[in-house]
């Protein structure tokens, strides 16, 4: 059971949690993961973000993230996992991103929320734009992020 | 017709989100961009022909040489940012 | 900043995201590990659990905890981490353990999660009676969960 | 005198969480264990003499030979199945 939802408005983690746990009732581990808009900069220097702008490409991103989900529960089996990602201008502190999944076992639930996120980040018609006291910049993709995804390739 | 859909960076060098082309034999993307050269604003060719801007057709990835057929629905992706 | 709670009661998976947040104001990212009680044996049959019974050396359950998340945290730096386990009798669904870790990258926020979730397994003082259709039974350390463990002495 | 706790199956066996002891000089756990057999349920001392259990005294594991000081609180410790 994969749930995928990209939209503008909060999340709440506790109604997310309960939706995730109704799909998955012999699960006996559950990962989450939750995204926040950081106030610094990459290089972490004094300069301050404000608040980030977040679009993407309506309709793809959805396919994108539910094939991303299958291809985790191919290598890592589970019963249940759920996506949330809003768009659209997010203030320093607000939540961006919710990937949860219920599993049988802890390591699959452990190993499938990392895989969803990794490929997430590089593979989801995502794009972020750092408004602050640099001004206003599009992020590219992060070589980090890059490396993430390789090394399940790898593996 | 083709309809062309830019995003992001890409969105704001184009002054617009998406726009119409006429669909031209053997066309791919390409030869689109290298068509909109001069007409739409420099900044938008020069990231699409020298970047590494990935592109789509009906949603789905495809190669910069790839063929397209009347009707399809093209997107240029800026590499990903989300999470 | 480590916060250890072993107690009988249940918790609020909203409540604990909230307050490990204030504890974490310039985290990027949060991961959670929620164990819930399953009904099947190890083995999976159809045999089936009713509850559990949680026991455990009051004291030096918290002072292994406080120490499994620092050891966490030399290795997988992060700004917060929040481990609640409860102990007593526990129904088949319940909720038993929660761990979280924020941390300013969500690598590490795995890690370290992942980490203190195999040591608490191995290295705590707590103990877990099934009961159901089988009787009651004390369940011992599991050879997955040592090897788990393991892995990480050797990484 | 020595405490001694005993926690899940070994609690079971000894009909009881914990019982004093007279300290004894060159006491060790393996030592207080012999000491105790025919006088416990014999469950008790088979399971710690030939299981695996572990022994903490003051809340720090120890080995089962090493020394005990008078007052001290051991605890002897099933394999662990906590999370």
């Amino acid at each position: 059971m994969i749930a995928i939802d990209i939209r503008e408005h909060d999340f709440n983690i506790g109604d997310e949690y309960a939706e995730l746990c109704s799909q998955a009732p012999r699960a006996g581990a559950v990962v989450f993961f939750v995204g926040l808009v950081r106030d610094l900069y990459v290089d972490e220097s004094d300069d301050r973000v404000d608040h980030i702008e977040l679009s993407h490409y309506a309709g793809m991103t959805e396919t994108l993230c539910e094939s991303i989900c299958q291809q985790a529960n191919e290598r890592f089996p589970y019963d249940a996992a759920r996506v949330v990602h809003r768009v659209g201008k997010l203030a320093a502190g607000a939540q961006i991103v919710f990937v949860a999944v219920a599993s049988r076992h802890r390591e699959n639930a452990f190993q499938a929320a990392q895989y969803i996120m990794d490929y997430l980040k590089t593979n989801a018609t995502l794009w972020k734009k750092e408004v602050g006291s640099r001004g206003e910049n599009w992020v590219g993709m992060k070589e980090n992020d890059q490396q993430a995804t390789l090394r399940w390739e790898q593996s | 017709m083709i309809k062309v859909l830019f995003f992001a960076q890409l969105a704001e060098y184009a002054g617009r989100s998406s726009c119409e082309l006429e669909y031209q034999a053997a066309m791919t993307p390409r030869s689109m961009v290298k068509s909109m050269v001069g007409v739409v604003p420099k900044e938008l060719t020069d990231a699409l022909l020298h970047d590494v801007a990935m592109v789509a057709a009906n949603e789905v990835m495809i190669a910069w040489d790839d063929a397209l057929s009347d009707g399809d629905e093209v997107a240029f992706l800026p590499p990903f940012s989300g999470g």
